[in-house]
């Protein structure tokens, strides 16, 4: 019986491994990760299931999954030229194989990924939190960069499904969510700054949600974050889906005060109980 | 199609780096092998990034373009121009 | 408003064309294509919804869907060295991106695919039905092949919510909906015949299957026609579940008298009310 | 993942004609490409197809390795050998 001990979520920023590599620990994105990287290592879970959202590199838009399950032994990443170290992570095969058939007969239709490697949005979390690369993970994909996006209650729906799985596995695991993305930002779109190539869109929709979230408001974060409310954030703010996927396995319980950086368009959470 | 293949051309710029370099030096022969209509190519060559983005391509591969600087677009040009695209998702 | 005027169901062993440009219309199977292509025919579709399983030509065990629809303008095929003529054919686009989103909104995951040619599954029957390929296509591909499955019943579900896409669609088309498998079939597996490398495993539940269809006992069916009991037919004998999503297209109306060939493993359907 | 590579090779013996030559000229070096363990290389090369579906390959995909003859997989030695292998889904 595998138990959900703890759940985590962090932005993935491209550009704050090299910025961190060149500025050291006074970067202000260093005592943030170490944060949930010291409630992570306090959890001590045997595997990590990552919420992600990839950015047109590990899938494209030939052969795009709303959902997809990462079942193999290992990983490696980043895929996708952002600077930083290369890291092999390894993959908890059967957990995954077993998330992904408890999935499908509960009627989700979880893609099968085999053959992989994942972005930044995977290995920049890991790389400020958990270098040694030792906990499996298992990476769970949702499409929440091109439209039609499955809705927030879907992607909590296969949270609680995971969840459930998770609980049904035969071995003894501790099991903690990642999620992974922003819940304000526009990268490419008619919404960046003027001068640059991104932008902070809706700090408010940042503290909103977080709001939600920090109050236990399940319901009112799903009624809410529809696909049209998360674009007016930010053509990449879906990301958010991460998160909600992210609370299906959590539960109702509340976080830790959640580290809100607004203008970045960014949240750090922490939900500890075990 | 197009729409796809635009998205491609996209993507191959951050991910081959032959084809990058192609796209610097000479952006029309480097685009020669894409499946495009001539509105298509004219509007590649020009830059005009807020049409690619009506059309359907997807910023965030766009935004690739921008970030080797093909087709003139600096940082400064390509804000200026995509911050003029007719937005779907205006902020509140 | 789309308009579902018909429905279809017939089996695309790929050695057919080949035998059959040997042995011409003598062989046995060119009157069985023959009475479909008529009711395809007098049905006079603007677009085909063919119901796939894809083996393993469109997709590969790297990143495998359980659903995905093809959306582009065009196709081609063969793609998996099957011995007959290369076509190409059109997708109608439109409709199937449209099929998509109004699919995920009804909360099916389903994949998309823009770069894609189909095999002989798809190209056999129409290589035999439709062979001036000028009805635009839309493949929705099914998992069929490499558990876990789809159930019976969510195959029919996802039938259902494309039978209401064609209905909100803004266009006035016509469109039938074609499913390509067998019944019982084992390819390469222990329930091959001897000294073969294929075998008809299940001759009665060919005609249980296809009994339940001709009484319309659709409940019936998606009651029985569960994973195990496919696969105890042969281990492509799921390719059933084709059939199942286009009844759930069809709805409660029923065929015409089927052809049954339960020694093959094979059923010719034809659901015809407009 | 090995029982992946080994789908992945079935899949290519029907895929890449020179593979397949490779595959019948000399099975051995043919399959050197590939992430296996030791145990999987004996068994590919003794065309030991009931293990082989056995540990998970793809009957469909190990079907190929007979269409080529490949490991001396005449259609009877597959069939003989295939239909001794545990199926989990027996006929009623
Ligand atoms: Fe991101
Ligand atoms: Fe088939």
């Amino acid at each position: 019986m595998g138990e959900v001990v703890a759940g985590f979520g962090v932005p993935h920023s491209p550009h704050i491994p090299e910025q961190v590599k060149k500025q050291g620990p006074s970067h202000p994105v260093v005592p943030r990760y170490a944060r949930v990287a010291e409630a992570i290592a306090a959890a001590r879970p045997d595997v990590l299931l990552v919420f992600d959202c990839d950015h047109f590199s590990t899938f494209f838009l030939d052969n795009l999954p709303i959902f997809a399950v990462g079942v193999a032994d290992r990983t490696a990443g980043p895929n996708d030229r952002t600077p930083m170290p290369r890291y092999e992570v390894p993959v908890h095969a059967a957990l995954a194989a077993h998330l992904r058939s408890s999935g499908v007969e509960a009627g989700f239709d979880l893609a099968l990924l085999q053959d992989f490697e994942v972005d930044h949005s995977i290995m920049v979390p890991l790389h400020f939190m958990t270098p040694g690369m030792t906990i499996p993970i298992i990476p769970i994909f949702i499409n929440c960069f091109v439209p039609p996006l499955p809705s927030a209650r879907r992607c909590y729906a296969l949270g609680q499904a995971m969840r459930a799985a998770v609980e049904s596995f035969a071995q003894p695991l501790r099991v903690a969510a990642l999620a992974s993305g922003s819940f304000s930002l526009e990268i490419g779109g008619p919404k960046v700054a003027p001068g640059r190539r991104q932008g902070v869109p809706d700090p408010a929709w940042v503290e909103r949600a977080a709001g939600l979230m920090q109050g236990g408001k399940i319901e009112q974060l799903l009624d809410e974050a529809t696909t049209e409310r998360m674009l007016r954030a930010g053509n990449v703010s879906a990301e958010l889906l991460t998160w909600i996927a992210a609370l299906g396995v959590i539960g109702d319980r509340l976080p830790e005060p959640m580290q809100l950086q607004p203008a970045e368009g960014e949240v750090y959470g922490i939900w500890r109980w075990n | 199609m197009s729409v796809y293949q635009l998205n491609k051309l996209c993507h191959r710029t951050l991910d081959d780096l032959e084809f990058r370099e192609a796209m610097k030096r000479d952006p029309q022969a480097a685009i020669a092998g894409f499946d495009l209509t001539a509105a298509e190519r004219d509007t590649l060559l020009a830059g005009d990034v807020a049409r690619l983005f009506e059309i359907g391509v997807h910023p965030f591969l766009l935004s690739f373009l921008t970030r080797y600087e093909i087709f003139g677009l600096t940082t400064e040009v390509y804000s200026e121009r995509i911050r003029k695209a007719r937005d779907p998702h205006r902020s509140a």
